[in-house]
């Protein structure tokens, strides 16, 4: 404990289960250095044992620490709290969306299990025993493929959209980006399938440009762009196909 | 007490580069294969290989050669690597980098005319190293993830192992005891064969890098087993950890060192450089030199108010500075610093583990059953590191791991009973904290990390290492009377840190015992007592046993000459 | 409000939503109107006698205003969805707003 | 493909709607400027082909376009699904395009 820190925060943290929960409230010392893990750190090794939340790298690389701060989804290792604290008051809930599993602790099953039904994973024509493919850096295709790489799958996006909620079927923010880098890199061969997966019930189509995905994102990846190429890619290959099949 | 038995053919333990590769591998090889992977955390979202800034070391680059690569990283290790190991990184590495391209879709940064990016890295004589940006690690572990996780495998996630499990009759591995984080509750799972990629992490010192999920369980594990641990002395320092005060947990994480490189100076607590007096290379000397220079520096007391140093970039230009090193820049600027304009604190922070389990280049163990890699096995970096073999180590030899135990679990057919014993004692250790009275393990912890940076750390001798260990068993005996505040064992994170730290302990005795059995001073081991590197022609390395149940000084140290099996000191492949 | 929602693009989706759904609620009584011409002119002209009331005409400002809300919203949405991705969206969603507001506060003056 | 195509058949029928809307708050524009009355309005559409199947098409863009509208609304506010979902759409369709129509067909006078 350090001696600098005259000031205490109030912190309203949510205790629960899937059953449901309701709120604590710890008071904590202010630091100068201080995030919200930290916040919910010194509450469970100072005033409460019991407190239970997620977190790994501590630097934003992991996405494992993402919670509610005021309302607002974040990754909490790299939140400092003088940036989200209002009158010294904090509350803290578990990530929107998914399941609970205690306290602060989601369920993040489902959100990996959409990753995969929206085929997030490459497929290649080329293997290990062969030279590494040329490919420009600048080309539009890699340079589309790029923006959208950078994905922690912290499933931020994921709780800040509406739609997530309204529809439990929805793929999500960032399933669908990851379906979009893929479809541009020139590598991968399983654009047709993945094309049929994102076009489905639960897929691009559903979402109404909220742009919470795209405003809430730590890693300021633009996942609505993304659905969007998505939602022209799909249509483009539809109407090619009905074309082709009137006239062939 | 209770427990559910569970039945595999192939048991996977941690879900970095080794532990993601072996389970890809396994299951390319015989899909037929019933694969379980349990880790810590959720699957590819925990361990260093997701942290992995830098790059990885391959020698792919026209003009460089797996034997350039191969010298580079035995006299960074300073002779004391297992060259066949070694070498087999070096070769596979190759093969390694183009699966993650061509089979996993990781893509790597290009030149303009579309071929492979290689960057410099400290300590190599080519550039080599190949990366993603500074986030070569999310790269990688996110496609080996999303590979993984569409394969049909048993997931364990937030499962903790606990124990690894020997037949009665000691002979082979029969499984691992586990425990549910989510729930609680006790799992034995019975495997054919066992990988051990738990990925070491050395998080017992005061500012270290690693993630919080990491805790030396797989060495506590495998010492308990009665398997030998070889250069357990060796830890290496990152110079520039951030240092934020004690209460955070950014604290000890990297500062690039691109930072460095590009002129950075370091600057003591009034604001004046210091290393031009330690090195002429100055703030762009190896990582050990300026980790001890600044250990140095703090020690005579010159420091910052939270008791480091400075970082300083502001005079190349603030707009350049956040130009060139954007993520830098911003993660500063969330923890409150500007990097780009202003003053950074900087400490030394323990990052990686070169110790561990002894293994063949096929990482088979003297425990027929358990296979080891990654950062928990012992044997392909020596006495240092370079900086981009570290994700190539745990990749490489994940894959092979995975093959292997493919073959060998293909070829058994029974499961063999794990002895009843070792579990009940195993569950018995591991409750502890909920018979006793809650005590203060905030304390214990702190002391712990103080204890292991102060004596056991960048600079090191005699009497600091023998104070060290002494306080290291009354911690240990403090902690065995600690209890827990809370005692509901359902996603209870205070009762992993009892767990965490009980790990950390064992393993800092062996560490401490290594350190005080070596007199001399090779890459990440300095003795202030014993300043000289010592022969070359006569390198050995250490392998330590020990028996964590028994109180008091119980680690045996012994020495084994380095078999110089592809080159000696003084000759090279390159010609 | 939730406060994931208080953020300029969640709105300006809600003001969509909700102009759209004023819209279709209104749509079938202006249809009944227009259908009233059947039955003769002299019913459609009283309509539209009584549709001169103040009260009436601040509920026409509100329509026009709806459609042209959803109207220059709705324009947004399809460039955003089928043109280069632009980063000025909050500007857009705002420039809607005020297009709006221009259309609908310039059929009220005149319509007067 | 359904969500394909119901996503298509929204975002072009709310393009075709588009330049329609325009001409009809023009048209409405001059209408309260002129002051006409609905004899004049009436005289001016009587019989004409133009105006009969201009807003003939801005009928059935306006009912799939809000019927499809509606349809994601309810989905999404209500968690209507299935056959009461698609009920509903078509019934919204129907209902908008009948009166739309009818009220087209007193305007051109075709009754
Ligand atoms: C900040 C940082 C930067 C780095 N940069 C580089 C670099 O640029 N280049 C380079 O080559 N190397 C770098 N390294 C080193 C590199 O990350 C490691 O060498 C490598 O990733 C280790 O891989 P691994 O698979 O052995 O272990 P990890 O990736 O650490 O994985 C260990 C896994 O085991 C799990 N686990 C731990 N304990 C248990 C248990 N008891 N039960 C079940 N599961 C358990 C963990 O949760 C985790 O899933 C860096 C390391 C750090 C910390
Ligand atoms: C004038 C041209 C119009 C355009 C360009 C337009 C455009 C759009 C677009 C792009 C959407 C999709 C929004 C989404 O799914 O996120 C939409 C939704 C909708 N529109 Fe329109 N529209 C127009 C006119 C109308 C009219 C006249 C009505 C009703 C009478 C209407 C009713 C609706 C409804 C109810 C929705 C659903 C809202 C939602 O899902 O959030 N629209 N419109
Ligand atoms: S797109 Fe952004 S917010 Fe969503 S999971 Fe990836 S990193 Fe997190
Ligand atoms: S928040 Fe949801 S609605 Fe679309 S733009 Fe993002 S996925
Ligand atoms: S702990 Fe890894 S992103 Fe926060």
């Amino acid at each position: 404990m350090s001696d600098s820190s005259t000031a205490s925060i109030t912190v309203h943290v949510w205790r629960g289960n899937s059953e449901g929960g309701s709120f604590d409230e710890f008071q904590v010392p202010q630091q100068p250095s201080q995030t919200i893990l930290d916040i919910v750190t010194w509450i469970q090794r100072n005033l409460d044992a019991g407190l239970s939340y997620r977190f790994a790298c501590r630097v934003g690389m992991c996405g494992s620490c993402a919670m509610m701060v005021n309302g607002i989804p974040r990754w909490t290792c790299r939140t400092h709290v003088n940036k989200v604290m209002r009158d010294k008051q904090l509350t803290i809930e578990p990530l929107r969306n998914l399941p609970v599993i205690k306290d602060l602790a989601c369920d993040m099953s489902e959100f990996f299990a959409k990753w995969n039904q929206a085929q997030g994973q490459f497929q290649g024509s080329t293997t290990r025993d062969e030279k590494i493919a040329p490919i420009s850096p600048c080309s539009p295709e890699r340079e589309a493929a790029n923006a959208a790489i950078e994905c922690i799958n912290c499933a931020i996006c994921y709780a800040s959209c509406d739609v997530v909620a309204w529809n439990r079927d929805y793929l999500g923010p960032a399933a669908l980006n990851r379906a979009w880098s893929l479809q541009n890199d020139v590598r991968d061969t399983a654009g047709e399938s993945r094309l049929a997966a994102v076009a489905g019930d639960a897929g691009c189509h559903r979402c109404h440009s909220q742009q919470g995905c795209a405003s809430y994102c730590p890693n300021e990846l633009n996942p609505t762009a993304s659905i969007a190429g998505l939602k022209r890619l799909t249509a483009s290959d539809f109407l090619r196909r009905r074309y082709r099949s009137r006239h062939a | 007490m209770q427990f559910q038995t569970l039945k595999t053919d192939v048991l996977i333990l941690g879900s970095g580069g080794a532990g993601l590769f072996a389970a890809l591998h396994a299951s390319r090889a015989n899909p037929g294969l019933d694969i379980t992977i349990a880790i810590k955390g959720l699957l590819g979202k925990c361990g260093c290989t997701r942290m992995v800034q830098g790059g990885y070391n391959v020698a792919l680059s026209p003009g460089d050669s797996v034997e350039r690569h191969f010298m580079d990283t035995i006299s960074g290790g300073k002779w004391l690597p297992d060259q066949d190991m070694a070498m087999r990184l070096c070769e596979t590495a190759v093969i390694r980098v183009q699966e993650l391209e061509n089979e996993l879709g990781c893509f790597f940064d290009r030149n303009d005319d579309g071929s492979l990016h290689h960057k410099a890295f400290a300590g190599q004589t080519f550039d080599r190293t190949v990366h993603k940006g500074d986030l070569t690690g999310i790269e990688i572990i996110s496609r080996l993830m999303e590979q993984v996780r569409a394969l049909p495998l048993q997931m364990m996630e937030e499962h903790r192992a606990l124990a690894l499990l020997p037949s009665r009759d000691g002979d082979v591995l029969a499984g691992v005891l586990l425990v549910d984080m989510r729930s609680g509750e006790f799992r034995v799972v019975k495997a054919k064969t066992v990988l051990l990629a738990t990925g070491g992490g050395p998080t017992m010192y005061r500012y270290h890098t690693p993630s919080g999920d990491k805790s030396m369980d797989g060495l506590a594990m495998s010492l308990r087993l009665g398997l030998g641990l070889r250069d357990m002395e060796m830890v290496q320092f990152h110079p520039t950890g951030l240092l934020a005060g004690r209460d955070t947990r950014m604290t000890g994480t990297v500062l690039e060192e691109g930072l460095r490189g590009a002129g950075g100076y370091l600057l003591d607590g009034q604001g004046e450089r210091f290393m031009l007096n330690y090195d002429a290379e100055g703030e762009r000397a190896t990582r050990d030199i300026v980790s001890r220079a600044i250990y140095a520096e703090m020690r005579a007391g010159r420091t910052t108010s939270n008791g480091g140093v400075y970082i300083a970039m502001s005079h190349l230009g603030p707009d350049l500075v956040a130009a060139k090193f954007p993520g830098m820049v911003k993660r500063c600027a969330d923890c409150g610093f500007d990097l780009a304009a202003g003053r950074v604190e900087v400490v030394p922070t323990a990052h990686y583990f070169m110790g561990g389990v002894v293994v063949t280049t096929d990482t088979r163990t003297a425990m027929p059953g358990l296979f080891v890699a990654g950062e928990d096995a012992g044997g392909a970096h020596g006495a240092n590191r370079l900086g981009g073999n570290g994700v190539a180590n745990s990749t490489v030899f994940g894959g092979i791991a995975g093959d292997e135990m493919a073959a060998q679990a293909s070829l058994q057919n029974h499961w063999v009973e794990p002895d009843s014993e070792v579990i009940e004692a195993a569950m018995e250790r591991s409750m502890l904290p909920f018979r006793q009275a809650a005590g203060s393990i905030n304390s214990i912890r702190d002391r712990l990390l103080d204890l292991m940076w102060d004596d056991v750390g960048v600079l090191r001798d005699a009497d600091g290492i023998k104070r060290a260990q002494v306080e290291m068993v009354a911690l240990k005996t403090e902690l065995q009377a600690c209890g827990l505040a809370d005692d509901n064992r359902v996603f209870n994170l205070s009762w992993h840190d009892w767990l965490n730290l009980s790990s950390l302990i064992e393993v800092s005795e062996v560490i401490a015992a290594a350190a005080l059995s070596r007199e001399n001073s090779r890459g990440a081991h300095y003795r202030e007592d014993f300043p000289e590197v010592g022969s070359l022609d006569d390198s050995y390395f250490t392998i330590a046993h020990s028996d964590p149940e028994k109180v008091g000084q119980t680690v045996r140290v012994e020495c084994q000459p380095v078999e110089f099996s592809i080159v000696k000191p003084g000759e090279s492949l390159i010609h | 409000m939730k406060a994931h929602r208080k953020q300029p693009l969640y709105l300006a989706f809600l003001l969509h939503r909700i102009s759209g759904l004023g819209l279709a609620l209104f749509l079938p009584l202006h249809f009944y109107v227009l259908g009233l011409s059947l039955q003769g002119d002299a019913t459609l002209d009283r309509f539209l006698h009584w549709s001169q009331q103040p009260l009436m005409k601040f509920v026409e400002f509100g329509l026009v205003f709806l459609l042209a809300l959803h109207f220059f919203g709705g324009l947004r949405l399809l460039a955003l969805e089928n043109m280069p991705w632009s980063n000025r969206q909050k500007n857009y969603a705002a420039l809607a707003v005020a297009a709006a507001f221009f259309v609908a506060g310039g059929f009220l003056l005149r319509a007067f | 493909m359904l969500e394909i195509r119901l996503y298509l058949a929204q975002r072009i029928s709310a393009a075709i709607m588009a330049p329609l809307v325009l001409l009809h708050l023009g048209l409405m524009i001059y209408a309260i400027q002129g002051g006409l009355d609905a004899g004049e309005i009436l005289a001016r559409t009587r019989g004409s082909l133009f105006w009969g199947s201009t807003y003939g098409l801005f009928v059935i863009a306006v009912s799939v376009h809000t019927a499809l509208g509606l349809r994601n609304i309810m989905r999404e506010w209500l968690q209507l699904r299935g056959m009461v979902l698609s009920s509903l759409s078509w019934l919204f369709f129907c209902g908008l395009a009948f009166a739309g129509l009818r009220a087209i067909a007193g305007l051109v006078g075709m009754s």
